[in-house]
């Protein structure tokens, strides 16, 4: 398992994201012995080492089912427990194609956050490329190094714990492999910071005078993109726009076709029943009413009658106080779409630049 | 008539809670009325403020009006005020000292809140006025080690938790059209089909509706539409209501205060079989003479009336629709339009507009192809507005982060009268 | 013809919109020996007299149509050319839902601009309402007086020269019924201004004191916006909320619905015309390839021939290179939609505020 | 290999005009490129520059580098500097001074323009350099009456207007997936089906491209995706297309630059006859015997050479289909996929994305609602991603006022394997 490519079969060791439903992905580490317990079933770690990654797992006593997934960056995204604002895929995509980072890149981002973002550059660059992610919260920093050591995510990537707006984006000893002609040499740069404006400062020393380079900050507030912009003016960057990506999510469904024929006939099925109760009524009145205005008189509901036969059976034709389940043969549907029933309607701005090395 | 400027007895009013959830109450003269956990006042106390002010509960279930929901410059002694005055400036300068700032929060839970429940008691108890509930969040705030190190987000979710369980806050507003729907989309969306006050509000702007018009409705939102449409009516013209089950499910009037007699002149109704079968439909009557009614008993009487009224409406209904004319049709309905259409799109006087209202862009997809071979409305097309409200603190601007999905669609045409065999259109590509 | 209420047959001197497309309405004032000319016909307004508002009217020689409409606020928006920045319908209808404005409403509008959603104001508030709308802009304000007066938008709209800024919107001489109690006592008010935080300050003395007031300040850029918040907050105003609406339009279409195995028959078709025209050329070659492979032989496109008969008519599945018109019942096709070519992305910001009476 | 940082011949660049039109042209060492009434340069002027550098044509053809179409800050003697620093900076203050105003907005239009186009040859004459350009906007804009009164919106469409007439600056990009697809976007929408970068870049996240995977894809926009995806895997993995006529339409590979060798390793392709009837389709092929090769004629033999690479060729594409466990299926299509996906959902390896983009939503609600009877796609969704950008002057921040309509939506499901004969779902409503 590795985040860097596929495996077919899983092994005792490997990560498998337990799909249990679209809103519950559960991350789990196979190891023999140990169960996964949920509400939809249990499922044996034994009888997963060996079966294929995406294929669908019976639980304990043939009680409910998941799908063994293999983990992707976009996936791990969804299995997250939400310990801080997730940069998601709709954001993540567009910075990652409009930086135009790709294999062999060397990137730089701050902060490492819940480190979702950071499988997905990671995942991105592959082992040619060069990830550099700093994260200023020591128990964060904590858990995404330990995060990225169990996911393999430690080849194309070096995790620091560090303020970068106090004390830079500097290294003394950048670890072997990881430095260009000694330095950091970035060229893609992503602020996830409460204060980019502070950070652009910081950028200088450790980007690359080699080609021109890109930056995305990513801030909640209108009014930071309007302290970033202006500190990026005066550090010399170029091309600086900020833009917003409104993410949306889909699904398909049925509604039911109502016709108004229907609608007409049920209204004619109660008409008659009234006339047929009233009959019955008059059967057991000595006094009938006469005018045949009392036929269609709907102010007053009938009374209940004991001769149950005279009542026709009523016209259903929606199905109308039954409970039908979405799709029902019996009736007419048409395809449509609902959106998500949360919608994000703000993640962040992003405001991007360019540094074109100084010839 | 009813009050639209100040709090009056007899008539439905909101009440909007800390919580951000409404009610929707019928005040009398007096009388307690009970927010649930947020106390109890008496109704007596809000007559004759004007709509929209905001109270808090003190003791012995009696109001103070305060300046709003999260602000006390108002209404408050001037020693007070240094106090008081805590909740909307600490919240901005918490945004502030907090810098959007998502880089300090731990696994913040009931954990690091210092306060024990025991200590809420006894601040709520020590505490004779409602100032407990501030008081509270002052409190929890400061005792919160890491609040300042939250991020934007979860801090206005954590006030607003608080505030909700705390503050005995409410406001009280005139009910109008957006406060009604607004009040039916918290309680089941369904009912209203998705419908948006945006979607409404286009609804009836490319509806044409004005005081004076004519129109024909079908609306199973319950009466909100027809609600809404009444209070920019106020009276004058009608409302013409097809429904579908013997009787119209316009349960929101209940809300509206008006007088019988304006709703039987403003709204009248007739259901499907009465549009589709129309002759069939119309109720054989005939007066008889007078000197045989003056000589029925009493009860007798009443029935007489009573029927003739009933026969007189239904015929008068039947025969208004059956000349049509109407200055709009709008429509709000999970009925198949296409089955819908060739029977009200005669109705409609020329050059009036047609809008129907449905909570999937598929749906009017199928209208707008069906009317593309139909020559009487003219260029349908299909209509999406979505709002999208701000966190307006200055220097924290931002859209809030998330919504409910919904919202609707309208498709908008123009009925028209066509050239009988057609004419050709030229140089239209 | 009004704004105020529909009429069925028109008469000399109404106001017709004529509508020649979707993007093309042109509002013509019907006079007797006088002609509509547009390159989709040309229309008599003499035949315009006596027919329906709503009919379609054919153009000289049965050349062109047009269809002769009602003027409503909604259809002149539309039509209008664009002289300034318009109040969109999106924007309009949910200003005056939220400021709940209707029959009977007093408005304050500044400035009047394109006098399009004074006209929309007008509708709604009809005859019991009152209407005051400011401009400072003096040709605009003529223009704009006109054609409030031609299209007899004046018994509840009253348009004054001013600049709401320095000057405020206060009137020594209010005409009569026009005034409540000698002022203006606006209910509602509309602010499309470049600083609207100035003429808040004006308010103050001409809403009124009777009930709350709601108010809504229309600007494009954020900035506007937190300026006049702040002003609102000193002023006094409360439940301060700004919204943006995005309005879009779609259009229903057809896509044809092409399947893989019409694809597989016309690579087949293919195949089988270039082996027909192998087998007609080895005909006409003495050297004919031995192998096998040349048949499906396809780096080379095959050379021209003369024997026209060998080749086999094309499989055509897809209309391909020829012009299919969208809906050609030879075809198959999917409903979709489609949003318009055009978005409006960003009309303004809106800001809304109410101040309730003082107690 | 191709230059990924600085300017270099033999390559394919973008050119960024002022009218915000792009251009894609192929550098040599030398030659002039000719930017239309833009003006002509020579190529090696602005050859190992790094890519993003501006330039602005001066006399004889030469260009100087310059720090941006807007901006003059670099690259500019200091004397020089103050005159012509005024681009961005007049752009600025006349917005602040126009106050998004559209207060005096009069009929601006080219009467009061007080320049005419004789003064404008004159000063195009007079000045020699480049300057020219700059200082007629400036005497424009100077010699427009009502040039503050304007509205910000038609001040911006006014200078953009001038600018695009006059200014003889261009920068120079590497040509990236972005790029091209861009490029693409201006000169036909409907050849890219409408496919916006935001949904591109949705598509490629959502497959996990990455260097070393496998990839089988469906690409009717020319290529543009497919180089977009060999952009990311430099060289590293393969991607399989799938096409539907007698040759794949990769036209777009034309621009890549890279050696035919990593092409041919890269990208494989196979029409929709050989993945349907594989083994019809494979080509009978038996190498000779090596003696009987080297008595060929040279030029039979290099035909004989040619077919049996190509033979290997097809035959190692349909064997490699056949055997399937592809990383994931991209597709770009119009075809119908409920016919394709049959064919091709077995191909794809397990817990591998499926991503499907379509131009119209309705058209991935069929295959959404087609895949749910599916049970080899898990949990299947359609997306929608639309980036929204800014006008970005610090304090006239807004959204741009317009855009063109589109940009696609994308369906994402994960490939799974289902047990044979189902399982029951419990406790999931």
């Amino acid at each position: 398992m590795s985040f860097y490519g596929y495996k077919d079969v899983i092994e005792e060791g490997d990560l498998v994201l337990a799909f249990i439903s679209r809103n519950q992905i559960k991350p789990i580490t196979v190891k023999r012995g140990e169960r996964l317990n949920s509400r939809y079933g249990h499922f044996d770690h034994d009888k997963m080492i060996g079966m294929k990654y995406g294929q669908q797992m019976g639980g304990i006593n043939d009680y409910g089912y998941i799908h063994l997934l293999h983990p992707s960056p976009e996936l791990w995204t969804i299995s997250l427990p939400h310990r801080t604002q997730i940069v998601y895929s709709h954001d993540s995509s567009y910075i990652i194609q409009r930086l135009n980072v790709c294999s062999g890149s060397r990137v730089i981002e701050a902060g490492t956050g819940s480190a979702s973002f950071t499988h997905s550059f990671a995942r991105t660059i592959g082992l040619d490329g060069r990830l550099f992610t700093y994260e200023f919260h020591e128990p964060r920093y904590l858990e995404a190094r330990r995060e990225l050591e169990e996911h393999g995510i430690t080849q194309n990537t070096l995790i620091t714990h560090r303020d970068v707006c106090n004390d830079g984006f500097d290294m003394e000893n950048i670890p072997q492999g990881f430095d260009q002609e000694g330095g950091i040499q970035g060229e893609a740069v992503f602020l996830d910071l409460p204060s980019p404006w502070i950070a652009v400062k910081n950028l200088k020393s450790v980007i690359t005078n080699k080609k021109r380079v890109g930056l995305c900050c990513f801030s909640p507030c209108i009014e930071q993109v309007d302290k970033t912009v202006k500190a990026l003016q005066d550090e010399g960057w170029s091309n600086i726009e900020m833009v917003e990506v409104q993410g949306r999510r889909w699904e398909a469904r049925r509604e039911m076709v109502r016709s108004v024929d229907d609608v007409v006939k049920r209204l004619k099925n109660i008409q008659s029943r009234k006339q047929m109760g009233i009959e019955g009524k008059r059967a057991s009145n000595v006094n009938p009413p006469k005018r045949k205005i009392d036929e269609v008189d709907t102010d007053e509901t009938p009374e209940p009658f004991t001769e149950k036969p005279l009542q026709p059976k009523e016209y259903n034709p929606f199905g109308k106080g039954t409970r039908v389940k979405e799709g029902d043969s019996r009736f007419d549907w048409r395809q449509v779409t609902k959106i998500e029933s949360e919608i994000k309607t703000h993640t962040s701005y992003l405001t991007f630049a360019y540094m074109n090395p100084s010839s | 008539c009813k009050s639209t400027s100040h709090i009056s007895p007899d008539q439905h009013v909101v009440l909007r809670l800390p919580s951000e959830g409404i009610k929707i109450i019928e005040l009398r003269n007096s009388g307690l009325i009970s927010l649930g956990k947020f106390g109890c006042f008496e109704v007596s106390g809000i007559l004759g403020y004007p709509f929209g002010q905001t109270f808090e509960i003190i003791e012995d279930n009696k109001v103070k009006p305060i300046r709003s929901m999260t602000d006390q410059t108002v209404d408050i002694p001037e020693e007070e005020e240094t106090e008081q005055e805590i909740n909307k400036d600490t919240l901005t300068q918490l945004f502030t000292n907090s810098a959007e700032n998502n880089q300090n929060i731990i696994n913040i839970g009931s954990k690091i809140q210092k306060l024990t429940s025991e200590e809420i008691d006894k601040i709520k108890k020590s505490g004779a006025s409602s100032d407990a509930g501030q008081k509270i969040i002052e409190q929890i705030i400061a005792g919160h080690g890491g609040f300042d190190k939250k991020t934007i987000y979860s801090q206005q979710k954590y006030l607003k938790r608080k505030q909700q369980k705390f503050l005995k806050r409410f406001s009280v507003e005139y009910l109008g059209g957006s406060q009604l729907l607004e009040y039916s989309i918290l309680r089941d969306l369904q009912k209203v089909l998705d419908m948006s006050e945006e979607s409404m509000a286009l609804l009836m702007t490319y509806g044409n509706v004005r005081p004076g018009g004519n129109y024909l409705l079908i609306d199973e939102t319950g009466g909100v539409l027809l609600y809404a449409m009444m209070e920019r009516m106020q009276g004058q013209g009608t409302i013409t209501i097809i429904h579908e089950n013997e009787h119209p499910n316009i349960i929101a009037l209940r809300y509206s205060d008006y007088p019988i007699e304006l709703q039987e002149r403003m709204v009248k109704t007739i259901n499907w079989l009465q549009v589709v079968e129309p002759e069939n439909e119309k109720i054989i009557w005939e007066d008889l003479p007078g000197e045989e009614v003056d000589s029925m008993k009493s009860n007798k009487k009443v029935q007489y009336y009573r029927r003739q009224k009933r026969a007189n409406d239904i015929n008068s209904v039947i025969d208004s629709v059956s000349r049509g004319n109407f200055d709009a049709l709008i429509s709000v309905s999970s009925l198949d339009m296409t089955g819908v259409l060739p029977y009200l799109i005669p109705k409609i006087g020329g050059s009036r507009p047609i809008v129907l209202y449905n909570q999937f862009k598929e749906v009017l997809l199928d209208i707008q192809h069906y009317l593309s071979n139909d020559k009487r409305v003219l260029a349908p097309s299909i209509y999406e507005s979505r709002v999208r409200p701000y966190q307006t603190i200055p220097g924290r601007l931002h859209p809030m982060m998330t919504s409910r999905g919904y919202g609707g669609y309208v498709l908008w045409g123009t009925k028209v009268i066509p050239v009988e065999g057609g004419l050709t259109a030229v140089g239209r590509g």
